[in-house]
């Protein structure tokens, strides 16, 4: 089984001595599913945003998908990462000035090289995947939350990628929208796709993870499969987060 | 003060002397007639000089000395461009090669001509002007002195600024100088009442004034401020242009003289071909002894200038004399033979 | 029953109108001031004024000292631009014309060049014979599409990470905002051909639009920084996880967004420089203006300065109505997409 | 290495800057030795020999170039110093009337405000100046000697001023406070409307709170606006030449059109330009620096 993520004892401190990420170590197997939790300011988004070199690190190694990063900035490589792997943000991040299918074309267009006619093709499609075709000519702000969303992971997929982050998808959501994006998360999941998720949804994570990381000031607390996390977790600050998640 | 100033200078001339290898280029009338077009600077401004008329052309003295340059070196007085200027722009302009020519009421004095000041070359004069003063008639002004206090509207940065600096000054009457850009400025708040005065050329004063709505309520004073030779001017460095143009004023003058007019040009030509023994009308219409040629021009070029333009005394009538819309009468303006001053040296 | 309704719209004519007592002294003089004025004006159109400078020189103002029988070739530049602007602001159906638009404001001014100093078969005409309304919108849509570019790199090397790029571009845009503009175009006019080497010689017209050109840029520069500094830094990150590379983030992201949040400030830049050109008036162009005051230097129509005012007025004032208006519309589209 | 390449990407860019200065500055002595300019500072100790109508230090044709340019930084200064309180009065006028319930006076505000920015400045001060106030001619204002505006000017408990200062004067006061209008009515509108609200709840009269409530909070984002409005007038003041006010701009243009000294002239003139925007742009600075300790103690 080939592995994707490989990060070797990475840390990061701020300017003022604080330590955002302190000696993570962690690894995802192809077709995986990792879910990382966490009180808020506990690094988890900064973790996630190492992978593709949207925040650079301090000390250790990370390797993803065979190519490696360390400490020292290599705007080259960062870049052959970023072509392989498709980020999803908390604040969907679309493109306020393109319409719907242009926003999911510009990449494939101008990084992957690929013709209009299929690009549009395959952006058409993903559209339909998601089941908003029908706002294809349409601009972001006429979208909802949840729409806005499904654009967003159709924006990452269009460039076929072997890696999925996301980074808090549903939290700028309304409730009721929620579950629109998570069922497009499921599917993707069940598909094979590759996914890292930064998320406070308990009922997904139980339900598609292959893997909770629990993380607490930037370090690595506990790291089990879901039946144990939930159910009998191993550490005393794992179990407080979860009681509080209850509530 | 005077440290950081020759401090400045030493620099300066620090500088200039690394590039002192520079050497003179082909004078500018090879130029015009490589280009097939003459740039005369006018003012625009000046009814009977220069001025926009409704057709939008330029008409005016100005103007017509302009198209006989043009006839003289490129050969048709078609082949002009009018580039109107600001009294600030004029020496700057021909300085830097925006114009060829400037012909646009300036008044030939010694610092403008040196090379220690605007380092410009005269062409003769084509008009003798004097400097004067027009008042209200129903302001009781009489003379100068009466003008004590008294506000004046004048074109600024013009030798009439300085004139009626000097002439005040002298005579140690305090004045209050109104200044303005446009002539046609200094005209119209005079005409609405800012001051109690203007001053100008005389032929400017009189060419205002057949404008005003009552010309006959205008007087212009007797006192004479200072001679004001009006003549265009080329760039000092250049005396081949500058010769090219002398002579064409000359031709223009020699043309009132010998009596060829824009009509009988032909028949001049006519008769200077046919009558050998008629040497100096032969000379000056390029029959004989190849002049032009001498400063750069076609040997006939006095033909295409009188064709063009007629002689000066044509060119005054048209613009300025009695049918026109300004008229001035002569006086100076005549030539010698008249009791003018206008005299032409010899085509020989 | 009548009267009734009579108190009742009186009531909100007086709620609109007269609030309290300052109010209502301040409505009675105000329209008593409006009144007063409409009287005087009207009195004077129809008794006082004399319109003969405006009314024989139409042609005048709009083309300048245009050659007589050329003057279609100006006409049709303006015609042009106007539908250009008419296409802007209401979009045709068709996607292809939709695409070329910015292509085909681009080419207006090889086009204006073209039929102004013809050339390829047409009469040569010197930018000296422009003049008028046609010279004012030569100048103001040549400096302003040059500038545009202009300011845009200008806004990015002061963001530059890059030392000198950044010192270089501060001082260059700060000194121009502290000059007046005359400076800058007597800088253009007079000054310009002294730092050029002899014998390369750039007529007027060229010189007002270059030194147009450094001013506003200037002004655009702080624009668009404005905008850049709007655009909230997700937009860079998620453009850079989808592989896009420095370039291609400011050419596909950041220049557009940045346009489209400056869009109103760029709008007041265009609508000032389009008045600005009327200083080529102090410094020997003939433009609108310019045509105004040589026309008034004629002596037939000495002393017609309200008139003339009055109808250049009303011809600066339509035009950058116009603009504003369009901006306008312009805007309200760009805010959904 | 990528330290290297930025330092010598940079070092080339300072190279090609360098040069392209070089190239100018050596074509510029290169025109001014041909065309015997030269270049030297001596002649501003040398008499001006013109007069000036306006002055308010003493000032005769003897005195020297450097002494007329002090008088036209003078003039330039004193019709700057007016229009700036002037406009700001009128714009806050203005920019209150936009913000007013009163539709009369809120259209009639803001037909002045498009209508004064959407026409040339140049064109509204020759209309001033000839229109205004040489138009005037025998009819003029006469308010029992404490105010009297005619062909000759206005004159203010005995302050007497020019036609061509006052009307420079109207003119940009005219002009900005259009401007500064807008900067006003932004600022006002800029506090959140739950302020109005709540003022109004607390049973403030509406002037009260727009003095108490609203415009110190809408000060912050009005300071910026009205620098950059002071800095556009001061500017804008150099459009005198063309009716005809001594300022420094028109001194100047004599000065250049007596000596042809046009490059000095312009350095000159540049210089006294950098300095009068640092002290405009620093004393705004300082009163917006004391609004904002202000603001701390109130908060």
């Amino acid at each position: 089984m080939n592995t994707i993520i490989k990060v070797k004892n990475i840390s990061k401190s701020y300017s003022r001595g604080l330590l955002a990420l302190d000696n993570v170590s962690l690894k995802v197997n192809q077709g995986k599913v990792l879910v990382i939790m966490g009180p808020s300011g506990s690094g988890k988004s900064t973790l996630i945003r190492t992978f593709n070199g949207l925040e650079t690190f301090d000390a250790g190694e990370i390797e993803i998908l065979g190519i490696k990063i360390n400490q020292n900035y290599n705007e080259r490589r960062i870049q052959k990462i970023r072509k392989r792997v498709g980020m999803v943000f908390q604040q969907f991040n679309l493109f306020p000035h393109l319409c719907i299918l242009d926003n999911i074309t510009l990449a494939p267009l101008n990084v992957q090289k690929r013709s209009r006619v299929e690009a549009e093709e395959y952006g058409m499609y993903l559209l339909s995947q998601m089941g908003i075709s029908m706002h294809a000519e349409k601009y972001p702000s006429q979208l909802s939350g949840g729409e806005q969303q499904r654009v967003a992971i159709a924006r990452t997929l269009a460039l076929k990628p072997e890696l999925l982050l996301f980074d808090e998808p549903t939290s700028a959501l309304d409730p009721e929208r929620i579950n629109e994006v998570l069922d497009v998360m499921r599917k993707l999941a069940q598909d094979g796709m590759t996914m890292v998720v930064v998320t406070h949804e308990i009922n997904f994570a139980k339900e598609v993870s292959d893997q909770i990381l629990f993380m607490d000031s930037g370090k690595v607390i506990e790291t089990s499969t879901p039946d144990i996390f939930f159910s009998n977790a191993k550490h005393e600050r794992s179990r407080k987060f979860l009681n509080q998640l209850d509530k | 003060m005077h440290k950081l100033l020759s401090g400045i200078a030493f620099l300066s001339l620090l500088i200039s002397g690394c590039s002192s290898s520079y050497q003179k280029d082909t004078s500018r009338l090879d130029l015009i007639k490589k280009r097939g077009e003459l740039i005369c600077g006018v003012s625009g401004q000046i009814a009977g000089f220069s001025f926009l008329d409704n057709d939008g052309k330029y008409k005016g003295l100005d103007v017509d000395i302009c198209k006989a340059f043009a006839a003289g070196i490129v050969g048709d007085a078609k082949k002009l461009q009018y580039r109107p200027l600001t009294a600030t722009e004029r020496f700057t302009a021909i300085k830097t090669g925006e114009i060829d020519v400037l012909s646009r009421n300036t008044t030939f004095t010694l610092s403008r001509d040196s090379t220690g000041g605007n380092g410009l070359s005269f062409a003769p004069i084509v008009f003798y002007d004097s400097q004067g003063i027009m008042v209200k008639k129903e302001s009781n002004i009489k003379n100068i002195q009466d003008l004590k206090n008294k506000s004046i509207c004048v074109g600024s940065g013009t030798t009439t600024e300085q004139n009626i600096n000097d002439v005040f000054e002298s005579k140690a009457i305090p004045y209050n100088p109104i200044k303005y850009q446009d002539a046609s400025q200094v005209s119209a708040s005079y005409l609405q009442g800012r001051c109690s005065a203007m001053t100008s050329d005389r032929s400017q004063l009189a060419s205002a004034r057949s404008g005003f709505p009552n010309p006959a309520g205008h007087i212009i004073l007797e006192d004479v401020l200072s001679k004001e030779p009006l003549s265009p001017a080329s760039d000092g460095t250049d005396n081949k242009l500058a010769d090219a143009l002398r002579w064409i004023i000359f031709t223009l003058i020699t043309a009132e003289e010998k009596g060829i007019t824009k009509e009988n040009i032909d028949e001049k030509v006519k008769l200077a071909k046919n009558n050998p023994q008629l040497k100096s009308l032969r000379r000056f219409l390029g029959v004989d002894g190849g002049l032009g040629e001498k400063i750069g021009l076609r040997n006939d070029f006095t033909i295409n200038v009188i064709k063009a333009t007629g002689n000066y005394g044509e060119i005054y009538e048209r613009n300025l004399g009695e049918n026109s819309d300004v008229t001035l009468s002569r006086n100076s303006n005549k030539l010698y033979i008249n009791g003018g001053l206008h005299f032409s040296p010899p085509f020989n | 029953m009548y009267l009734k309704k009579i108190n009742k719209n009186f009531k909100k004519f007086r709620e609109i109108l007269l609030l309290n007592s300052l109010n209502n002294f301040l409505t009675i003089i105000l329209v008593f001031a409006i009144f007063i004025t409409f009287l005087q004006t009207f009195n004077w159109l129809i008794v006082n004024s004399k319109w003969t400078a405006v009314t024989t020189n139409i042609p005048l103002f709009v083309f300048g000292t245009f050659p007589e029988d050329q003057r279609w070739r100006p006409f049709i530049w303006i015609m042009s631009l106007l539908t250009i602007c008419f296409l802007s602001i209401v979009p045709p159906k068709w996607k292809w014309l939709r695409k070329n638009l910015l292509i085909a404001w681009i080419g207006m001014i090889p086009l204006g060049i073209f039929l102004l100093y013809g050339g390829f078969g047409i009469q040569t005409v010197m930018s000296r014979n422009f003049g008028g309304l046609t010279l004012t919108i030569l100048l103001t849509v040549c400096s302003s599409m040059f500038a545009l570019p202009i300011g845009i790199g200008l806004a990015f090397c002061r963001q530059s990470s890059l030392f000198v790029v950044k010192k270089l571009s501060s001082i260059y845009i700060d000194s121009m905002r502290a000059v007046p503009l005359i400076a800058v175009l007597f800088f253009g006019q007079l000054l310009i051909p002294l730092f050029l080497p002899l014998g390369l010689e750039i007529d007027s017209v060229w010189r007002a639009i270059f030194a147009f050109t450094l001013f506003v840029s200037a002004y655009i520069a702080e624009d668009i920084r404005g905008g850049l500094q709007a655009i909230p830094h997700t937009q860079i990150e998620s453009a850079k996880s989808l592989g896009l590379n420095h370039l291609q983030i400011i050419r596909f992201i950041l220049i557009p967004q940045s346009l489209r949040i400056a869009l109103p400030a760029l709008t007041n830049q265009v609508i000032g420089l389009f008045q600005n050109t009327s200083l080529m008036s102090i410094l020997g162009l003939v433009e609108l203006l310019g045509i105004g005051r040589s026309i008034l230097a004629n002596p037939k129509f000495i002393g017609q300065y309200i008139e003339v005012y009055i109808w250049l007025a009303s011809v600066y004032w339509i035009i950058c109505t116009l603009l504003a208006l369009m901006a306008k519309y312009l805007e309200k589209r760009l805010k959904i997409a | 290495m990528m330290r290297y390449k930025r330092f010598f990407l940079q070092l080339i860019i300072i190279l090609l800057f360098i040069g392209l200065v070089g190239i100018l500055i050596n074509n510029l002595i290169i025109n001014l030795i041909r065309t015997d300019l030269g270049f030297n500072f001596y002649w501003l100790l040398k008499p001006a020999s013109f007069a000036l109508s306006e002055h308010a230090l003493p000032f005769s044709p003897s005195d020297s170039y450097a002494w007329a340019l002090l008088i036209g930084w003078i003039n330039s200064l004193k019709v700057i110093l007016f229009s700036l309180i002037f406009s700001t009065i009128l714009g806050i006028i203005i920019g209150l009337s936009r913000t007013s319930k009163n539709i009369l006076i809120k259209k009639i505000s803001s037909f002045y405000i498009t209508f004064i920015r959407q026409t040339p400045l140049l064109l509204q001060l020759m209309f001033w100046y000839f229109v205004g106030f040489l138009g005037l001619k025998n009819k003029f204002i006469n308010f029992s000697n404490i105010l009297k505006i005619n062909t000759q000017g206005i004159e203010f408990f005995g302050l007497s001023l020019t036609p061509e200062f006052s009307a420079l004067f109207i003119g940009l006061s005219v002009f900005t406070s259009a401007f500064i209008g807008e900067v006003i009515r932004g600022g006002i509108i800029s506090v959140e409307k739950g302020q109005w609200e709540s003022f109004r709840s607390l049973g403030l009269s509406e002037r009260d709170g727009l003095i108490k409530v609203i415009i110190p909070q809408a000060l912050p984002a009005i300071i910026p606006g009205l620098t950059s409005q002071y800095l556009n007038l001061a500017k804008n003041s150099t459009l005198a030449i063309a009716i005809g006010y001594s300022d420094i701009y028109a001194i100047n243009d004599t000065i250049i059109n007596q000596t042809g000294r046009a490059i000095e002239c312009f350095i000159i003139l540049l210089l006294t330009f950098l300095i009068l925007n640092l002290s405009i742009t620093n004393l705004m600075e300082k009163i917006n620096k004391l609004i904002n300790k202000k603001q701390i103690y109130i908060n």
